[in-house]
C-alpha cells in the first residue's frame, strides 16, 4: 500500500479511570470553607462515592490519550451521509463561552437577559426567513425533539379541529427518529414507498392518505439525496384531506436560499442547528431543532416563545394552543449562539453559496466514483449521494468492509446501511468545506479500496489494521452487555 | 469566504466532470414554484471582528458574576469549574466528532462515556445508566413512558414538589398519549404528601424528587416501599445530583427508574441549555431504557474496546417500536460531567457536598435571624424556601438595582406559596457575598 | 512485546503548508475598510508574499494533524533530564490569557499598569525569598540570557573596582549554556574538573582561583544531580581572592525551601521559571531566566527593575551601575504570571513538598535501575540521577538505541550524552509531578528495554518502530542542509 | 495538593525502596550551614478559585481594549488575532513539549519551524531563518555579533532611527566585547542620514531598521551599496514585519543579515514579552549564526521529516566557541507566528497591509487637518511622528483620563524633539475612534 493519508503512529494506551488513581489523591482545588460547618441530619447521610481519585496531571493525560483514539472533523474528511459533518468555526466556541452567556442563570428577570433574549429573538426571524416560514420556537433540544414538537402540533391541531386522527403517512426512505417521533405521539406512521427515481409520487400518496390520516412527515431533500419533485402536488393531495406537511429539514444544508418552505405547501418543519449550522456534534451531540410553522400552525408551537417587547424581548407563554414545554428551560441556547454566529458570518450570498458548494461537492464524488461503486439511483443528486456494495458482493465484501478500510486510508467513513430501501447503502455526504483536493484524495482512496476488494476479501475482511483497536464485537456486546464496571 | 475553500478555477473544473454549465444548474430538479424568488433578508456577512464585537456587546446584556450575585439555584446550579476541565473539552477530536457508529476511530468517546456511564451509576446508586438524555425535565418524562411500557399500566402519579417545569415537559409528552397524570400535594413539611397515595391502585409509577424544588430532601425509601406494595415502579428525579455526594443516593432508598439534570456537575449553566440528562434504572429494565448505551467489549485481536450496544432499542433500528425517539443526544455535556466526577473523586465530591449545605445553613440561619419563616422543615442540602416578611418584594426589586438577585419568587408556580423564596447557596457563595445580602434584607 | 503503554494507532500525514492551499483561498477574516484608500509610493511597493493560501478548516487540520506527531507532559512521562519537565497548570493558561495582561502594551504610562506591576513586583519578591538573595530583575528571556546577565554583572563589578578579569572558573559538568555565556562577555573560561564524587573539591578551585578570575560559574545542585556539599569553603576560596560565584539555578527544583543561596556563599544566580515554576516549555521555549543577587551585586542588576512607589509600583531605570537591558520591554511577563500563579498556589509547604518529591522519585528511580543500567555515580542523588549505557556497550547497543526504544513503550527518552563528564550519559529527571504507578511502569519500560538489548542489537536498533517516522537521518541532514523550501 | 500525586502511602513504601526514614533524610548531603531555617516566607497556598479572583483583579488595572483605544506600536502593535490561532496554540502537544532533540517524537514541532523558517525567510526575502530568537532587540544584538564573527572586523555603525530600547540591549550585549559601536544620526526627512558613512571605513555592520522607529522607510537598497563599497555588512531591523506585506522586504534590498521582531503576526502583546525574534541571513553566513535550525531530512525507511540540524554552532556541542549562548528560544511564538501567515496567505497579507497603510495614512491626513505637523518627509507604514501644537501635554493627559493613548511621547528617548509623539494605527483602529481623537484634539 503506496502513502496514504492515513499511516500508524505512537498512540499510548489508557486504562479505565478507576484503574489508575489512588485514595487520597484529588485533581480539584477544594473551595476554602469561610462558614463554620453546621449539624446534619447523620440518617440522611449516604456512603462516600466510590469515585476513583485522580491527581490533575492524571486527569489532564486520561483525556489528552483519549482524545487521540477519536476522529473529528478537523482530523478530517467525515462524509458521514445525513450529517451534515461541516466545519465548525473555532471563533464560535470562544464567543458562546463569554462570561454574559456561559454562566447566564435561565430563570433570571427577563429585564436581566436582553441579550441573550435579543439573540433568539433575531435567531428565531433568521430560521424564518430562510425556510420561508411564518414563526419558530427554539425550545427543541435536537432534531428529533424537533419532530416531536411537529408530531405534537399536528395532534393539537386536528384535537382543535375537532377531528383527532390516527395515522400519519411517513416515506420508507425516512430516518428512524421520523416513525419514532410520529409513534410517540400515538400516530401510526404509514409507510410510503418511493418511486424509481427514489422520490414519492403523488399517487401513491393520494392511495394512502384519508380523512384519519394527520398527514405526511417527509424529508426534502429526502435521504436518499433528491429534492422531491412532487411535494408541491403533494401538499395539494394531503391539504385536500385536511392534512398537514411536516418536512424534516435535517437536509436542509443542500438547499439554503434556493428554495422557499412555504411556497412548497410546507406546514411545519424542524431544523438542525447541529448539522446545518456548523454547530459541532460533540460526539453525539448537544444539538439543536428549532421548529418553524406557517401563521396557521403558530399557535400550536411550544413555548416559550421569544417575543418583542415595547422594554426590548421577552419570553412569552401567553400562546393557548401552544402544545407547551419540551426543555426545562429556553432549549440548547449555547447552541443556538453557534448557529447564529454561522447565519451572520455567512450572511444571504455565503449561506446559498454553501448549499451551492455542498451540491456540487456531492455530484462530483457521484460522478467520479459511479464506475466504482453501484450507484443506487443514476442521477443528479442534491447534498449527498448513496451508492451500493452491489458490485464488491460478489467479492464477498460488504459495505461494512469497505467502510472499515476507508479508516485505513485516514477518512471518517460514509453512513452505511441508511436508507433502508437501498440494500448495503453508503450513504456520502461531503459538505462544502471539503476542498477540490480532499475530495480527490476520498475518491481515490475509495477506488483503491475497490481495487483491493477486488483482489480478494483478506485486506477488507481485517480492515482498519492502523486503528489502535481492530475491528470490534458488537454481537458478544450485545449478547452479554457488560454497560458499567 | 474563510469558510469555502473553492476557488473559482475548482468550481470551473468541478462542474465540467459532472457536466453542468453553472451552480444554478445543479438545482434542475427543484420546480420553478418551490424556488425562492430573490436573496434572502439577512444582514450582510461580519467579519469575525464585528461579529465578535457584537455578541461581546450581547452578552454584556446578561446578568452573571462576577459584577452580579446570585442566590438562585431552582434547577440550574453555580458550581465552581475546574480550569482544566474546560481545556480538554475544547480537544477538537472530543467536540468534532460524531456519534460513535465507527468504534475504531471513536474509543475516546466510548470509553469516555462508558467510565460516564458507571460513574452516573454510581453516584446514583443504580446499576445501570446511559450514555444521555436532553436535560432533566425530557429525562423525567422518558422515565414515566419507561415505567409505563415496563409495567404495562396506564396511571403516574408525579408529585407536586418536583420542579413545576419539568412537570410542564412531562405534560407536554403525555398529552398525546391517553396516560392519565396525576398529582401527589405537597405536604406542609416541604416533602410529598404520601397519604395522598393511600388507596391508589394500578399505578405504572410514582415520580418524586429528591432533593425537591424546595431543596427538601424526601423520604424515597417510604416512598419505594409503598411502589413495591403497589408493583408501582418508583421514578426518582433530582435536579442537583451533587447531593448525592452528602446524601443517600435514590439507588440505594430503591428507586427503579432514576432521571434527572447533570448541569452540576462542572457544566457551564449557559441559560439553561445545553443540559445534561442523567438516566439510570436497574439492569433488569435495560431493554426497556431510552437513549444510547456503551458496552464492553473486545477487538479481534482481544483487546477490550468500547461499541454502542443493545442498539435494537433505538429510532434507526427499531423505528415506531423504538423505546424513544431520540438520536443526538447531549454526548459532549456528559463527557464534561465524567470529568468532573473524575477530577473530584469519593473524597473531593463529599467534602463539596458538606460544604455547600453549610453554606446553605449559614444562610438560612442568618435570613432567620433577619426575619425570615423558614416554613418547611424538612432537612435541605444547598438550597430552601424561606417566606419573606411583608414587603420583601420591593427590597427584592431594590436588590436587583445592586446587583443581587435574592432568589426566586415561587408565587408564579405556586399561587398559594405568596412571599415565598426558593434561595441557594453553593461553595461560589462567599461569607462576605452572604452577609452583604443579609445586611441589605435585614430590617 | 506484550501490552505496553506505547502502541500504533491510525494518525494521518500531512504535507508542507505550501503542498496545500491554492491562490484565492483564504483563511482570515479581512476587516471592513471603514477609510477611503490613500495614494503609495509605487516605487516602494514589494511583491506579494509567496505565501500559500489556505481556507481556515486546512490551517486547522494542518496544525491538528501535526499536534498529534508530537509528544508532551500532557501525552505521558517526560523524564528529560536537567528540563524539569513537570505538570504545567492548565489555570495558568487561563490567567495569562486575561485581557487585562494578553493586550497589554508594554509602553503604557505606568499608572495604566499597575496591575502588571504588582505582579511582577512581588513575583521578584518571592523568588529573593526562594533563593535567599537580596533583588532581582525579570529582564532575561531564558536561562541563558539570565546568565549572561550574571557573567555581565561580575564583568561590571570588578570594572568598577578597577580590576577586570580575564577568566571564570566552569566546572567540567557545567550546561554548554554556562561556558557560551561566559565567552559572550569575554570571559575565558577554566574548566575545573569535578571530583570522583561528582562534585567539585576546594583544592582544585584553589589551585585554579587567581586575582586574574572573575570567579566561578557552578550549578547546584549539579547537572550529575548531586549538591555541591563544599560550596561554601569553594565560596570563601573565591572570594579571598576577590572573585564572585555565579550559580546556574536551573536545578532548583531539587531544594526548594530547602537551602538558603545567600548562606551557601552564592553572589548572583538566575533561575529558569520555565522548569522549576513549571511554565510550559512550548516546544523549545518561551522560557524567563530571571537573575537574583546579593546586595552588594544588586546595583548592577539589568534595568528596568519594579519598584514601589508612593503612588503604587514603578519601572525604574535609575540604577547608574546597572549593565543595562536584556530585552526590548521588560522580560517575558507572560511566563512570569504562570510563575507567580504556580508560587501563589504552592505557597511555603508544597514548594518544599514539590522538591521532596522530585527528590524521592529521582532516588526511587536511581535505586530501582541501578543493576539495569550502569551508574555512574552510587550515591543519593538529588531531583535527577546519571546512568551511562556501559552495560549495554558490549551487546553494542548505545544511550541512543536506549532512548529510540523507549519511545517505543510510550515514554519520552531522558536526556542523553549530558553531562559530557560521564560517556554516554542518560540523565533521568522524573520531577515531582510522576505517580508512583508512572514512575514504576517507566522502571519496567527501562528494564524490558535493557533485556531486548541483552537479547541482540536488532530490536533496538531498530527503534523506534511505533513513531510515524522511524530512525531519521541527522548526518545527511547536517551534510547537506535544507533549511527552508 | 492536586499538582502532587504522592499518598502518604506512596512515599512510605519509596523511602523504604530508598532506604531512607523521611523525606528530610534524602537531603542529608546538604550541609547544615546551607540549608535554610524555617520556612519560606509566602503567601499561604491559594484555591484555584482565590487565585483565579486575584489574578482577574490584577488583569483589571491594566488598561487595554476595548475599554481603552491606544494609538500607540512603538514595537508593540494592536492586530486581530483570528480565533483559530488561540486554538491550535493550546493543543498540549505543542505547548508542553521541548526542545525537539528526539526527532521521532516531535516532528509536529518540527516540521511546523521548518514551516515557520520557510514562511519567514520568504518573508524578509532571505535564502535562510532560523527557529526564533527571544526578541527583536537581542535579535539585533546577535545579528551585529554574527557580522563581527563573519567579517572579523570590530566596528558597527548602528542607525540612532532603530527602536531606542533595541539600542540600549546592543549596548548591553556590547559593552564587554570591546567593539566599537558607532551612532548614524537621523536626517531631518525622519530617516537615517546615509551621509554620515561618507569615508567611514572598515565597519563590520552597518545597521538600519525599515520601518525605522518613526516608521519611515528607510531606503535599503542605498545602504547595501554602501556596505558592499566598503566591504561591511548591512543589518536590517524591524519591528513591524506586517509592512513586507505590502512594503519591499529587506532582503529584495541587499541586506545580509535580518532581524526583528514578529509580535505582529498574530501573537498577543502580553506587555511586550514573550515576543519573537525573526533572524535570517544569506545562506553562505548560515554557520556563523545564532540559534536553533531545522532541516529537511529522510527516515530509515526513506519517508522525508525533520531534524534539528547544523549544531555544531550551538553551546550544547560548540560550548565557549558557539556562535551564541542561546538554548530555549521563543519556538512556541514561532508556531503561533508561522500559523499566522498561513492564515493571511500572500493575498491577505498584502490586503491588510495596505489597509493599515490606509488607516494610519488617515489619521495622518486628519491630525495635519487639526494643527499637528508632520516632520518627517518621508513615507511611512502604520505608524509616523507629530508635531503637538503647544500646550498637546496637557490634552495627551486629558485624554487619558478618556480612555485614549494618544501615541507616544518621543522626548524620553529623542530630547531634541520635543512634543513629538510617534502614533499609530493599525487595521483594529476603527474610523470611530479616529474621529473621536481628532475631536478631541481639535482646537
Ligand atoms: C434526516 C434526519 N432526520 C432527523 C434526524 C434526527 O436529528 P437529531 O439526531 O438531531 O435528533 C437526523 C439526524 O440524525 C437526520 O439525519
Ligand atoms: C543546567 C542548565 N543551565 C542552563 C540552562 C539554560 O537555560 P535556557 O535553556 O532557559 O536558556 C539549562 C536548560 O537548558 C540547564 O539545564
Amino acid at each position: 500500500m503506496t502513502e496514504t493519508l492515513g499511516t500508524t503512529g505512537l498512540i499510548l494506551n489508557e486504562p479505565l479511570l478507576w484503574e489508575k488513581g489512588k485514595k487520597g489523591r484529588i485533581g480539584y482545588s477544594l473551595p476554602r470553607a469561610d462558614i463554620e460547618t453546621s449539624s446534619v441530619d447523620e440518617t440522611l447521610l449516604g456512603q462516600e462515592l466510590d469515585f476513583p481519585e485522580l491527581s490533575e496531571i492524571d486527569v489532564v493525560r486520561h483525556y489528552t490519550r483519549l482524545s487521540q483514539w477519536n476522529f473529528g472533523v478537523d482530523t478530517g474528511m467525515y462524509p458521514l451521509g445525513s450529517c451534515t459533518m461541516k466545519y465548525n468555526p473555532k471563533v464560535h466556541e470562544r464567543l458562546s463561552g463569554l462570561n454574559g452567556f456561559s454562566n447566564a442563570h435561565p430563570l433570571l428577570p427577563a429585564g436581566l437577559m436582553q441579550g441573550a433574549l435579543q439573540l433568539m429573538f433575531e435567531l428565531q426571524n433568521y430560521l424564518a426567513e430562510i425556510t420561508g416560514l411564518d414563526a419558530v420556537s427554539l425550545q427543541p433540544a435536537a432534531g428529533a425533539q424537533g419532530e416531536l414538537a411537529g408530531m405534537l402540533m399536528l395532534y393539537a391541531y386536528h384535537r382543535r379541529n375537532g377531528r383527532p386522527r390516527s395515522k400519519i403517512l411517513v416515506p420508507d426512505t425516512a430516518h428512524g427518529t421520523n416513525p419514532a417521533s410520529a409513534a410517540l405521539c400515538g400516530f401510526q406512521p404509514v409507510p410510503v414507498g418511493s418511486n424509481e427515481q427514489g422520490i414519492l409520487s403523488p399517487g401513491r400518496v393520494a392511495d394512502l392518505m384519508d380523512e384519519d390520516t394527520a398527514g405526511i412527515m417527509l424529508t426534502n431533500p429526502n435521504t436518499l439525496g433528491f429534492f422531491e419533485e412532487n411535494i408541491k402536488a403533494i401538499a395539494e393531495i394531503v391539504h385536500a384531506k385536511g392534512g398537514q406537511v411536516y418536512c424534516d429539514g435535517a437536509n436542509l444544508n443542500a438547499v439554503m436560499g434556493m428554495v422557499h418552505m412555504g411556497a412548497m405547501g410546507v406546514d411545519v418543519m424542524h431544523l438542525n442547528l447541529h448539522k446545518t449550522f456548523s454547530t459541532p456534534h460533540g460526539g453525539g451531540g448537544p444539538g439543536s431543532g428549532p421548529v418553524c410553522a406557517k401563521s396557521h400552525l403558530a399557535p400550536f408551537l411550544p413555548i416559550p416563545r421569544i417575543i418583542k417587547t415595547d422594554g426590548g424581548y421577552g419570553l412569552s407563554e401567553d400562546f393557548p394552543d401552544a402544545i407547551g414545554k419540551l426543555h426545562a428551560f429556553w432549549g440548547n441556547f449555547g447552541v443556538m449562539i453557534k448557529a447564529y454566529c454561522y447565519i451572520l458570518s455567512m450572511g444571504p450570498e455565503f449561506l446559498k453559496k454553501a448549499s451551492q458548494l455542498a451540491v456540487l461537492n456531492a455530484n462530483y464524488i457521484k460522478d467520479s466514483l459511479k464506475d466504482v461503486f453501484h450507484l443506487a439511483y443514476d442521477k443528479p443528486c442534491m447534498h449527498e449521494c448513496v451508492f451500493s456494495d452491489k458490485l464488491q458482493k460478489s467479492h464477498g465484501i460488504t459495505t461494512l468492509d469497505i467502510a472499515k478500510r476507508l479508516m485505513d486510508y485516514g477518512f471518517h467513513p460514509p453512513t452505511i446501511y441508511f436508507p433502508l430501501v437501498v440494500s448495503g447503502a453508503i450513504m456520502i455526504e461531503p459538505t462544502e468545506t471539503e476542498s477540490l483536493e480532499n475530495i480527490n484524495e476520498f475518491i481515490d482512496a475509495c477506488k483503491a479500496v475497490a481495487k483491493e476488494a477486488a483482489a480478494g476479501p483478506e485486506t477488507l475482511k481485517q480492515a482498519p489494521v492502523r486503528t489502535r483497536l481492530k475491528r470490534l464485537d458488537e454481537a458478544t456486546a450485545a449478547r452479554r452487555p457488560c454497560l458499567a464496571d | 469566504m474563510r469558510y469555502l475553500p473553492h476557488t473559482p478555477e475548482d468550481i470551473a473544473s468541478m462542474l465540467a466532470v459532472v457536466g453542468a454549465d453553472s451552480l444554478e444548474e445543479l438545482f434542475g430538479s427543484i420546480p420553478a414554484d418551490c424556488r425562492r424568488t430573490g436573496q434572502l433578508q439577512l444582514p450582510r456577512p461580519l467579519t469575525e471582528w464585528e461579529l465578535t464585537d457584537h455578541l461581546t456587546e450581547l452578552s454584556r446584556h446578561v446578568a452573571t458574576g462576577p459584577e452580579y450575585t446570585l442566590f438562585m439555584g431552582a434547577g440550574s446550579y453555580d458550581h465552581h469549574i475546574p480550569a482544566v476541565i474546560p481545556y480538554l473539552m475544547s480537544r477538537s477530536e472530543f467536540v468534532t466528532s460524531y456519534t460513535p457508529y465507527q468504534p475504531e476511530i471513536s474509543q475516546g468517546t466510548l470509553q469516555a462515556i462508558y467510565e460516564y456511564q458507571t460513574l452516573t451509576a454510581r453516584l446514583l446508586g443504580m446499576e445501570v445508566a446511559n450514555a444521555s438524555l436532553y436535560d432533566g425535565a425530557s429525562a423525567l418524562a422518558e422515565g414515566l413512558l419507561m415505567a409505563v411500557r415496563i409495567t404495562r399500566r396506564n396511571r403516574v402519579a408525579v408529585s407536586r414538589c418536583i420542579h413545576p417545569l419539568y412537570r410542564q415537559v412531562v405534560a407536554t409528552y403525555f398529552k398525546p398519549t391517553g396516560i392519565e397524570l396525576s398529582e401527589i400535594p405537597c405536604a406542609a413539611t416541604g416533602r410529598t404528601d404520601m397519604s395522598a397515595l393511600e388507596g391508589v391502585k394500578d399505578l405504572a409509577a410514582i415520580a418524586v424528587q429528591s432533593p425537591n424544588f424546595f431543596g427538601c430532601i424526601e423520604d424515597l425509601e417510604a416512598f419505594a416501599g409503598r411502589a413495591r406494595e403497589t408493583e408501582a415502579l418508583l421514578v426518582a428525579a433530582f435536579t442537583e445530583p451533587l447531593a448525592f455526594g452528602l446524601f443517600k443516593n435514590p439507588g440505594s432508598q430503591g428507586a427503579d427508574i432514576v432521571c434527572g439534570e447533570g448541569q452540576s456537575l462542572g457544566l457551564p449553566r449557559s441559560l439553561g441549555g445545553p443540559a445534561l440528562g442523567l438516566f439510570a434504572s436497574r439492569m433488569k429494565y435495560v431493554r426497556s431504557m431510552p437513549g444510547r448505551l456503551v458496552g464492553k467489549t473486545v477487538d479481534q485481536s482481544g483487546k477490550s474496546g468500547f461499541v454502542l450496544t443493545l442498539s435494537t432499542r433505538e429510532q434507526h433500528i427499531r423505528r415506531e417500536r423504538a423505546t424513544s425517539n431520540i438520536c443526538t443526544n447531549n454526548s459532549l455535556c456528559a463527557l464534561n460531567a465524567a470529568m468532573y466526577m473524575a477530577v473530584l473523586g469519593g473524597a473531593g465530591m463529599r467534602k463539596l457536598a458538606r460544604l455547600n449545605y453549610d453554606k446553605a445553613e449559614y444562610l438560612k440561619k442568618e435570613l432567620r435571624r433577619s426575619g425570615f419563616q423558614t416554613p418547611f422543615s424538612s432537612p435541605t442540602f444547598n438550597e430552601f424556601v424561606v417566606k419573606a416578611p411583608r414587603g420583601f418584594s420591593e427590597t427584592y426589586q431594590r436588590l436587583l438595582a445592586r446587583k443581587i438577585v435574592a432568589g426566586l419568587a415561587l408565587e408564579p408556580f405556586y399561587p398559594e406559596l405568596r412571599d415565598h423564596y426558593l434561595l441557594c447557596a453553593t461553595e461560589t457563595r462567599t461569607r462576605r457575598e452572604i452577609d452583604r445580602l443579609i445586611k441589605e434584607v435585614s430590617p
